[in-house]
């Protein structure tokens, strides 16, 4: 925090809304979690952390240390690039795991396997 | 010490090391070549151990005499150091004989039954010799995991439902220990600022009021853990179930284990908590004491009520270390120059007699219908586990039935061997607290009980070892006689003809044990060798 | 002052991004199913990740970021052993 | 030869013959007799030879310093009384020797015996001849050890198996007894030594301890004599061979008790305690011995209860408490041994050559064997003190000294009437053992038909009736000479005016020897016909049974009640041991608070929202897994890695980045590692309705387990709290945030400390990690799956039956679909993953990361690509060998370490510098790298081969599946590739 | 923050202890896993808490102790966080050869008889 | 070349991930770099992946600014369901769609586009028939979700790998 004050305004500000942006998104997708009514909806909600949420942050890290440090600094961005990567492996097996599991049990509007 | 002696202190952690880790190169199938290394790692673990004691006990500064070797060349309170005086001396030399008789005994059969068992071996020893060794309290739990970790191994080492069964506990006690460890070394850190023990000694009685609860909880909470690993009652249920089921030859180097915790309660109660503690001297010596009794007594009990030879005998490893916490915890130096010499002897006589229970009980393995099932299951892994158990020798069950009356004298403490002589040493000590000449005065109540215990506990162990020794040998005229093999006899030999050294030679062990004892009970020249005055004002400076 | 806005606001993202996590451990806690569980963990990741990037941002010191990087990289690893777990009753077969 | 050299060879000697007669062969009889006959003669010449010097009062004393710390020397002392027990050891021994040589039968092994024998006969030489009471001791204990081995000889026999056993508890109990109380002795005289002990009587006698210390001793006496009430395990020494019952428990091991009492009487004797105690164990043992003896119907069993009675006049007299008794005693001594030791084995010879000895089965043996029934019947006679036999002498001294008054009391008044009625017992059974043996009718159905002895057989038994005969003659003239010497050893100045003569004149003590020997006569006759309807035991006592109480006794303490008490204060259970481990642990971590009181500082830190909230969840987590971890471990794995997460979180909120690095990675590894786990548990579903007692006590279970719970987790909370908020003491660790980068060449402090400052830590703690590993891999070769968990997870099985129902599909189609996309993924990520712990590994030194993180990093990488194909298709493209990963990490973690030597500094002594490259400019060379890569080098193995290991076994285990239900297409068995 | 740290610890060891107390053996393992969380930060905490001074020097020479936390309990750490997941995974496997062995999972390889 | 270099593209990643993660253009990062993209890429060919074709990197580039677009407006739709809900009904559900698409990395960005974009979620394909299922939170009309994926994505992607 010490360093913060070296900080122009217009960097502070522009890092401090992209925090709380990012923040703000990645909640309200974490609130999807909580609310949304069946596994396959609940699992659409996460996607707003990985995405915009992770992105704004990730911008948000990048001003303020390039500024800070007064050279661009960019290795935030590859944790954009692994989660964007990675999520769809999670996303993926789970859902179909999920989707395995309620065809076994006969959960009702699970479309079959010979569905076509 | 000569700068080659000062490198010799490191040998007894880094051959075994480098032992265990080349033989994890080299293929399943080359046992003989394994076996060759590990047997020659261990002999030279005998002889380093020689050599060290030799060097601790020149003279002309017998009493004093400490080999410090400061790892990584940095200066002692702050780096790790390893310190050995003469009771890690003497352990050292008591892990290695041992040691190398169990091996001895393993190559006619056990080392063929599991994977590394010869790679386990060494780091065991590795961790064994570290804990001795070591003179920095976190260190010391880095060792205990590392000999933990290795004895999880060895206890398991065979497989077979009573094996895994008993190793489960084993395992699951431990590690709940070891995570008390922590919470105790951390605690004793955030008050102290320190890890290595001299400085502890030197900071505990510096100690304000107000933090000195919070030290003696973690002391405490150390204490416990210890005495688990020493097998005090009531922490002690796990140690006749693991050690019994143990294989043959490491049941016989778990004799040293239980050790292990009597060891660091020998050293660092007396270094910490000695007269010079201050406010905090002789915590907990009266744990110690009516601890260890209990423990006798809940041996006494388990002796009498085992049906099996193994599990007897590991009951008779709680007596042992039992006897010991107590004598250590009357806080006296003559009667812990008897705990040591007793130590020693009941060490050397529980680890021949594990070996020699499987020995004799070989007729009838029980876990044998086990292992064939298993063998059933993955056929070809073990094909060549039986091979050769043995040609049987002739006389064998005459030498057996000698080796027996060996042990079981050694456990009773009746003479001729060593177990008497402990005994003598300990209860002479006990009664006339300075030697034979006392004055006749009254004897403490302590005393009393350390005498009654005493011989009750050997008439205990005479009555369960008979029983179970005409159970064995006499009771049974038409058993086979068990196929043993001269590799394995040796060892219970060695270790018993060791014993009767022990008697023989009574005089001269005892004058070095009670040289330790003293140098025990006045920790000052171990702190002054670890914390030189010079180096203590150089604090700040690094290597040179 | 906008030192001040910057600190409140990584403080306030600090308190939403918990209460993200709060969210995503409730399910974890709650089910009803296996893969809700799962779920919940991975976004109870992608929360905490983004939390130690705030927190590095806070602190003014690049020494977290592989702290977030780690749970990018890795993260995901546990919750696909998970969900191998559910879909076919073993990790690694 | 040198006198002190004579003592040691007299003790020796029995040893090294015990030695060398246990490597003859097994049947070489004579051998073995010419050996150990040779033993004892040469003792008994030796032991002679020392006469001179101590007829005269003198001592031959030898000290070898064994223990001088304890007052313990090997200390051999000869006096006359230690002389004359020496020439009865060795010469009746010599006389057993060539005895036995005929008795024991051709099958039997001798070296055994005859080693065992000699070690005896080298035990009580060692004794007698002790010069120092713990040496005593150590002796003592070893004849209870050898008359155990020998009693035990034919341990085929259950009744040997139980006479041996008792007979050493008994004694070896009665050992540790004497022990505790010699120890007393020497607490009160300040020496062990003997010759200091007998002149501090007055000393021990007025000190506070004198009663627990006589009593120890007395103890210890009494058991070896069979005194009352410790006599009931003498009669079943008989299962002994008789050679052993005439040597033991006639003349030598049961006059060891006997032996201490006088020896020690001037330290002990002469208070009213001694007088009672030891009188009246005698006299009861007279009588009581006396009574039995008349109504056994063995002839063994006879002279076992006649020795006890014999034994227990011996001790009456001790117990008197005057000279003239220890002169009696010490005649009766010598006496008994001799008349004992020659029916003993004529009894033998009666049953060798007869085959049984059932008095009720032999009669007329005269006939048969005309000389060996005179000599028993000369033997017999001394026994029962008919004069002109040596038995006759010194019971005539008894009786006189009966009539003396000693302390005036009733009981003292009484003595002489008491003793003249066990006397007349004394002769009835004497008659009794002629009479029914060797008159009257033929014998009917004896095994065998009874001849004379062979000629060497019958000479031991020759040799001592001729020693009774000459004795009860001339006894001053034969025994004089060395009873002055051993009654003057233990009287000294003391020693009372007596004369041996055979006639003294009409006294009262020849009255009593008349009436004692009509008396007997009349009793033996009166007795007659009910002794043939053949009951066994006395009447009166016959169900008071001493060696069943005994064993009920044993039986109950050493077994009933040890195994309840093991019960009750111990377990078998875990949940017991690690509930009391947690209560121990509470208890040594309040109680210091409770003497001390608990205080807490000041916090150093305001509480920050976004923290309490993180812990708010970690909480939760922590809670719902202790929870759920019963019936959903799935559940209870995902929230123990939140719990984890938070942890990780709180790390980095606490500037602890490396921790956190590294939990992450441990955490991803556990959570792979544990779900691997899961496919072998079963499954666990709520188990509805238990109820009853039974559930209230899970709920009282459960309530206590809760409590300890919260206890502990109050305690550890309470603990961090007060010391996170005490100041700050001086640390050790200032010296390395000091000196991390001037000394250590790197600025991340921790790793500097990890690598160099504590690198031997590290190299222990990697070390672990191996260990594990193996111990892992060891086990899972043997690893048997539970019969249920063999069979493919349910999820496989029916979506392989999906594919197996529809043509066009294969088997595991299904799971190849759901898996093609993640799975090209997961491979993407190799390469990455691998780069990513690369840069861990290298900056390590300076900024978060090293060589474990690093090794973890690229262990993931590897099982990832396990999860994506599987076991099969990833080690069909690469086989990773984690053994040689892990060999190579240690030896170059330790050979980094080791390498320092090579400078001569000490272990792990690092070194750095920085090389100069082209283009690239200056790259650092640090010896820490290198043992940094032996670190990642071993974790990276250590961690692939756990993990792999547990996934093998989804492969092995098909193959164990049951046969019987048919052949599967399987994968084809194979070995774990990891060498 | 040293009041959260101390609950969230108490929390974490409360909860461990319970499920050491479990007779089954997963809840056991389990339970020495949060008991391992929770011992890892009392470590940590034993060097007193410290925000915003990870122990990484800034510059290049001589560092003041005053300016970061205590590494000597970061080490530590690490040195048990290390420790305690190798000893994990032993458990873990001797709880699946007991189970495989015995035929149950519970920590004494029989069930109680009821 | 292809000995040396088996995976071109993957090994430049590899550089390009070095240098961003050592924060520095220095010569020995990139040779050190390079050195680790060589190996990574042999590391990668150990494991036997299928070749990717690409082509049109141009396409690339539009397709990737399009898919950013999109993902900030489902964010934002998913937010206002999320926190709008119960005030509106709404229906989710399954959607079939068939592809052309067969090319592995075709189908993986085509997966990672639709589970990177809040409001659909890869489900299931099947690779023998060539039907993908997508779950969609906000479901007014099936065709229209089939038009969208195919038209947006499928075929750039198709002109990417052929
Ligand atoms: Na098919
Ligand atoms: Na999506």
């Amino acid at each position: 925090m010490s360093e913060a004050a070296e900080l122009p305004a217009w960097a502070a500000l522009l890092t401090a809304t992209l925090v709380l942006i990012g923040a703000v998104v990645t909640l309200i997708g974490s609130i999807g979690l909580l609310r949304l009514e069946s596994f396959y909806e609940r699992a659409h909600a996460p996607t707003l952390g990985t995405t915009l949420g992770t992105g704004c942050i990730v911008v948000a890290s990048m001003v303020y240390f390039s500024v800070l440090q007064t050279r661009p600094v960019m290795h935030e961005l590859l944790i954009t690039i692994f989660v964007a990567v990675t999520t769809p492996v999670t996303l993926m097996l789970l859902v179909r795991a999920a989707l395995y599991r309620d065809r076994s049990e006969d959960a009702g509007g699970i479309p079959g396997p010979d569905h076509s | 010490m000569s700068r080659f002696a000062d490198h010799l202190l490191a040998a007894p952690i880094v051959v075994p090391l480098l032992a265990g880790a080349l033989m994890l190169l080299l293929g399943e199938r080359r046992r003989a070549l394994k076996a060759a290394i590990s047997l020659s790692s261990t002999f030279a673990l005998v002889v380093v151990a020689i050599a060290i004691l030799h060097v601790i006990d020149l003279p002309p500064n017998r009493a004093g005499s400490t080999g410090v070797y400061r790892l990584g060349a940095w200066p002692a309170p702050f780096a790790i150091v390893l310190v050995a005086d003469r009771l890690a001396a003497l352990m050292l030399l008591l892990t290695s004989v041992l040691a190398f008789a169990s091996l001895l005994f393993s190559l006619a059969r056990w080392h063929r039954v599991g994977a590394h068992f010869h790679s386990l071996f060494q780091f065991l020893l590795m961790g064994l010799n570290g804990a001795f060794l070591t003179g920095d309290l976190f260190n010391l739990f880095v060792f205990f995991e590392l000999l933990l970790a290795a004895s999880y191994g060895l206890a398991l080492h065979g497989s077979g439902a009573l094996r895994v069964k008993a190793g489960l506990h084993y395992i699951a006690i431990n590690l709940a220990a070891s995570l008390l460890f922590l919470v105790g070394v951390s605690l004793i850190y955030g008050l102290t600022g320190t890890l290595n023990m001299a400085d502890l000694a030197i900071r505990i009685p510096a100690i304000t009021p107000e933090n000195r609860p919070l030290l003696e909880a973690g002391a405490g909470i150390l204490g416990i853990v210890f005495l688990l690993k020493a097998g005090m009652w009531p922490l002690c249920f796990w140690l006749p179930t693991t050690y019994a089921a143990a294989a043959a030859p490491v049941a016989a180097i778990f004799a040293i284990m239980t050790k292990v915790g009597v060891y660091i309660v020998l050293r660092l109660w007396l270094l910490l908590f000695g007269v010079e503690a201050g406010a905090s001297a002789q915590f907990g010596g009266d744990w110690l004491l009516f601890g260890g009794m209990a423990t006798v007594a809940f041996g006494v009990i388990g002796t009498l009520a085992s049906q099996d030879l193994a599990r007897l005998t590991a009951f008779s490893v709680l007596v042992s270390s039992g006897t010991v916490l107590a004598a250590t915890g009357m806080g006296q130096v003559a009667v812990t120059t008897g705990a040591l010499f007793y130590l020693v002897s009941s060490t050397l006589g529980l680890g021949a007699l594990f070996l020699l229970v499987e020995l004799t009980e070989r007729g009838r393995e029980p876990g044998a219908d086990v292992l064939a099932v298993t063998r059933e299951a993955f056929g070809e892994e073990d094909d060549d586990e039986e091979g050769e158990i043995g040609v049987a020798i002739p006389a064998t069950m005459a030498l057996l039935g000698l080796a027996f009356i060996g042990c079981a004298l050694v456990v009773a403490g009746l003479p001729p061997l060593s177990g008497f002589i402990a005994k003598f040493a300990l209860l002479s000590a006990a009664l006339n607290s300075s030697g034979a000449n006392g004055s006749g005065g009254p004897i403490s109540g302590a005393s009393w009980a350390l005498l009654a215990m005493l011989i009750l506990s050997g008439l205990a162990a005479l009555i369960a070892m008979v029983r179970a020794g005409i159970r064995t040998f006499w009771a049974a005229p038409n058993r086979t006689i068990p196929r043993v093999r001269v590799i394995e006899m040796a060892p219970v030999a060695i270790l018993i003809f060791l014993c009767g050294i022990l008697t023989i030679q009574a005089g001269t062990i005892m004058r070095y044990m009670r040289d330790t004892a003293e140098v025990l009970h006045t920790p000052r020249s171990y702190i002054g060798n670890v914390l030189p005055p010079s180096a203590s004002e150089a604090r700040g400076a690094g290597r040179s | 002052m906008s030192t001040s806005v910057l600190t409140a606001s990584l403080l306030m993202a600090h308190g939403l991004l918990a209460l993200g996590m709060g969210c995503a451990a409730f399910r974890m806690l709650r089910g009803p199913r296996a893969q809700d569980r799962v779920a919940g963990l991975d976004a109870l990741y992608v929360n905490a990740m983004l939390l130690l990037l705030t927190f590095g941002i806070r602190s003014g010191r690049s020494l977290y970021f592989e702290a977030a990087l780690v749970v990018a990289v890795l993260g995901f690893v546990g919750t696909v052993a998970l969900a191998k777990f559910l879909l076919r009753g073993e990790v690694i077969e | 030869m040198p006198q002190e050299m004579l003592l040691i060879a007299i003790v020796m000697l029995p040893f090294v013959g015990s030695c060398l007669a246990a490597l003859l062969q097994s049947n070489a009889r004579n051998a073995e007799t010419w050996l150990a006959g040779a033993t004892a003669l040469t003792c008994l010449v030796l032991v002679s030879t020392a006469f001179p010097a101590i007829a005269a009062g003198g001592i031959i004393r030898n000290k070898i310093e064994w223990l001088p710390e304890f007052g313990l020397d090997f200390t051999l002392r000869v006096d006359g009384f230690a002389w004359m027990f020496a020439v009865l050891i060795t010469g009746i021994g010599f006389l057993v020797v060539l005895y036995a040589r005929y008795y024991m039968s051709p099958t039997d092994p001798v070296p055994r015996f005859f080693s065992f024998l000699l070690a005896f006969m080298g035990a009580m030489l060692g004794i007698v001849l002790s010069g120092n009471l713990i040496q005593l001791v150590f002796f003592w204990e070893l004849t209870s050890l050898f008359s155990f081995l020998l009693i035990g000889y034919w341990h085929q026999n259950a009744p040997a198996r139980d006479g041996a056993r008792m007979a050493l508890t008994v004694t070896s109990a009665g050992g540790l007894c004497l022990f505790a109380g010699v120890l007393l002795v020497g607490h009160i005289v300040g020496t062990y030594d003997l010759d200091r002990v007998l002149a501090s009587g007055h000393l021990i006698r007025s000190h506070h301890l004198y009663i627990p210390t006589l009593l120890l001793v007395l103890l210890g006496a009494l058991t070896k004599s069979a005194q009352f009430p410790f006599h009931f395990w003498l009669p079943h020494a008989m299962a002994a061979p008789t050679p052993v019952s005439a040597y033991l428990h006639s003349a030598t091991m049961v006059k060891a008790g006997v032996f201490l009492l006088i020896r020690l009487w001037p330290a002990l004797g002469g208070t009213d305690e001694w007088l009672w105690l030891v009188g009246s164990a005698g006299l009861i043992t007279f009588i009581l011995g006396a009574y039995i003896a008349i109504f056994q119907q063995d002839l063994k069993g006879l002279l076992a209860y006649s020795t006890i009675s014999h034994l227990g006049l011996i001790t009456l007299l001790i117990g008197l408490d005057a000279p003239l008794g220890i002169v009696a005693a010490i005649f009766h001594i010598l006496n008994h041994a001799t008349f004992k030791a020659s029916l003993f084995m004529a009894a033998g010879i009666i049953d060798h050559e007869s085959g049984t000895r059932d008095i009720r089965r032999l009669s007329g043996l005269w006939r048969f064997m005309p000389v060996t029934a005179t000599l028993a019947m000369v033997a017999a006679a001394a026994m029962a003190g008919v004069p002109l036999l040596n038995g006759f002498l010194s019971k005539e001294m008894f009786f006189a000294e009966t009539i003396e008054t000693h302390n005036g009391s009733l009981l003292d008044d009484a003595l002489p009437y008491i003793v003249t009625l066990a006397s007349t017992c004394t002769v009835a059974y004497s008659l009794r053992f002629i009479r029914d043996v060797f008159f009257g009718p033929p014998p009917t159905g004896l095994p065998r038909t009874p001849h004379e002895p062979p000629r060497w057989m019958r000479f031991p038994v020759e040799l001592l009736v001729l020693a009774c005969l000459v004795v009860g003659i001339i006894p001053s003239m034969t025994v004089g000479p060395a009873l002055d010497a051993a009654v003057r050893a233990v009287l000294g100045g003391d020693t009372p005016e007596y004369s041996l003569a055979i006639w003294h004149g009409f006294t009262p003590e020849l009255l009593m020897s008349i009436l004692a020997m009509s008396g007997g006569v009349a009793l033996y006759f009166a007795l007659h016909g009910y002794l043939l309807s053949g009951v066994e035991g006395p009447p009166l006592l016959r169900r008071l049974n001493g060696q069943r109480i005994f064993e009920r006794i044993l039986v109950f303490l050493s077994w009933r009640l040890a195994r309840r008490l093991e019960n009750l204060l111990g377990t078998r259970r875990l949940q017991p041991q690690l509930r009391l481990l947690v209560g121990m642990a509470l208890l040594a971590g309040a109680a210091p608070f409770y003497a001390g009181g608990f205080s807490t500082g000041r916090p150093v830190s305001d509480i920050d929202p976004g923290f309490a909230l993180v812990w708010a969840v970690g909480a939760a987590c922590a809670i719902g897994a202790a929870h759920l971890a019963k019936f959903h471990r799935l559940a209870a794995l995902v929230l123990l890695g939140g719990a984890g997460l938070v942890a990780c979180i709180s790390f980095v909120w606490l500037s602890a980045p490396d921790l956190a690095l590294t939990q992450l990675v441990v955490e991803t590894v556990t959570t792979v590692l544990l779900l691997l786990g899961l496919r072998w548990l079963p499954k666990r579903i709520p188990e509805a309705g238990a109820m009853g007692w039974w559930t209230q006590m899970l709920q009282w279970h459960r309530a206590r387990d809760l409590t300890l719970a919260l206890c502990a987790g109050a305690a550890v909370a309470a603990l961090a709290y007060a010391a996170m908020t005490e100041p700050v003491p001086d640390r050790i660790s200032r010296f390395f945030v000091e000196n991390a980068y001037t000394q250590g060449g790197g600025t991340n402090i921790v790793n500097v400390i990890l690598v160099d400052f504590r690198g031997f830590d590290t190299l222990g703690e990697i070390t672990v990690l191996g260990v594990v590993a193996l111990t892992v891999y060891a086990l899972l070769r043997r690893f048997r799956p539970a019969a249920e968990s063999v069979p493919l997870p349910e999820q496989q099985r029916i979506q392989n039956a999906y594919d197996d129902e529809h043509p066009e599909r294969a088997t595991g189609d299904t799971i190849a679909d759901a898996m093609t996309i993640p799975a090209l993924i997961m491979r993407l990520m190799f390469p990455v993953i691998g780069v990513v712990a690369l840069f861990f590994f290298l900056r390590g030194h300076d900024l978060p990361g090293g060589g474990f993180v690093a090794g973890l990093t690229m262990a993931v990488a590897f099982i990832l690509q396990y999860m994506a194909g599987g076991t099969h298709w990833f080690e069909a493209r690469l086989r990773i060998l984690p053994l040689r990963w892990m060999g190579f990490g240690l030896l170059v973690a330790a050979g980094t370490g080791a390498a320092a030597w090579l400078f001569g500094r000490p272990f792990l002594t690092s070194y750095f510098a920085y090389a100069n490259v082209p283009l690239i400019g200056p790259v650092p060379l640090a010896s820490v790298l290198l043992f940094d890569l032996g670190v990642f080098s071993l974790v990276v193995g250590a961690t692939v081969l756990m993990l792999i290991a547990i996934a093998h076994q989804s492969v092995r285990s098909h193959r164990a599946a049951p046969q019987t239900r048919g052949p599967r297409p399987q994968p084809a068995p194979r070995r774990m590739e990891v060498e | 923050m040293e009041i959260i740290l101390a609950l969230g610890i108490g929390t974490l060891a409360g909860s461990g202890v319970w499920l050491i107390l479990r007779p089954r053996t997963f809840q056991v393992i389990i339970g020495l896993s949060l008991l391992s969380y929770a011992i890892n930060l009392f470590i940590l905490a034993m060097g007193r808490l410290r925000i915003g001074a990870p122990p990484v020097l800034a510059t290049r020479g001589v560092g003041d102790p005053l300016l970061y936390a205590d590494p000597l309990p970061q080490a530590l750490v690490l040195t048990a966080i290390v420790i305690s997941f190798a000893t994990t995974a032993l458990f873990l496997v001797v709880l699946l050869a007991s189970r495989g062995l015995t035929g149950t999972d519970h920590v004494d390889g029989r069930e109680r008889d009821s | 070349m292809t000995r040396l270099l088996p995976f071109p593209l993957v090994s430049a990643g590899l550089l390009v991930v070095w240098l961003l993660l050592n924060q520095a253009l220095s010569v020995g990062h990139v040779l050190l770099g390079s050195a680790v993209a060589l190996a990574g890429g042999w590391a990668l060919a150990v494991l036997r992946p299928p070749k990717a074709r690409f082509r049109r990197p141009a396409a690339i580039f539009r397709l990737s600014s399009m898919v950013l677009a999109d993902i900030v407006r489902s964010n934002i739709a998913v937010a206002s369901i999320i926190l709008g809900q119960g005030r509106q009904k709404r229906t989710s559900g399954f959607v079939h769609i068939p592809l052309e698409l067969r090319d592995p990395y075709g189908l993986l960005m085509l997966a990672c586009i639709i589970t990177s974009t809040p409001g659909t979620l890869w489900v299931d394909f099947d690779p023998a028939k060539g039907v993908l299922m997508i779950h969609v939170l906000d479901l007014v009309d099936e065709d229209d979700w089939v038009r969208t994926i195919k038209d947006r994505y499928e075929r750039p992607l198709l002109e990417i790998f052929a």
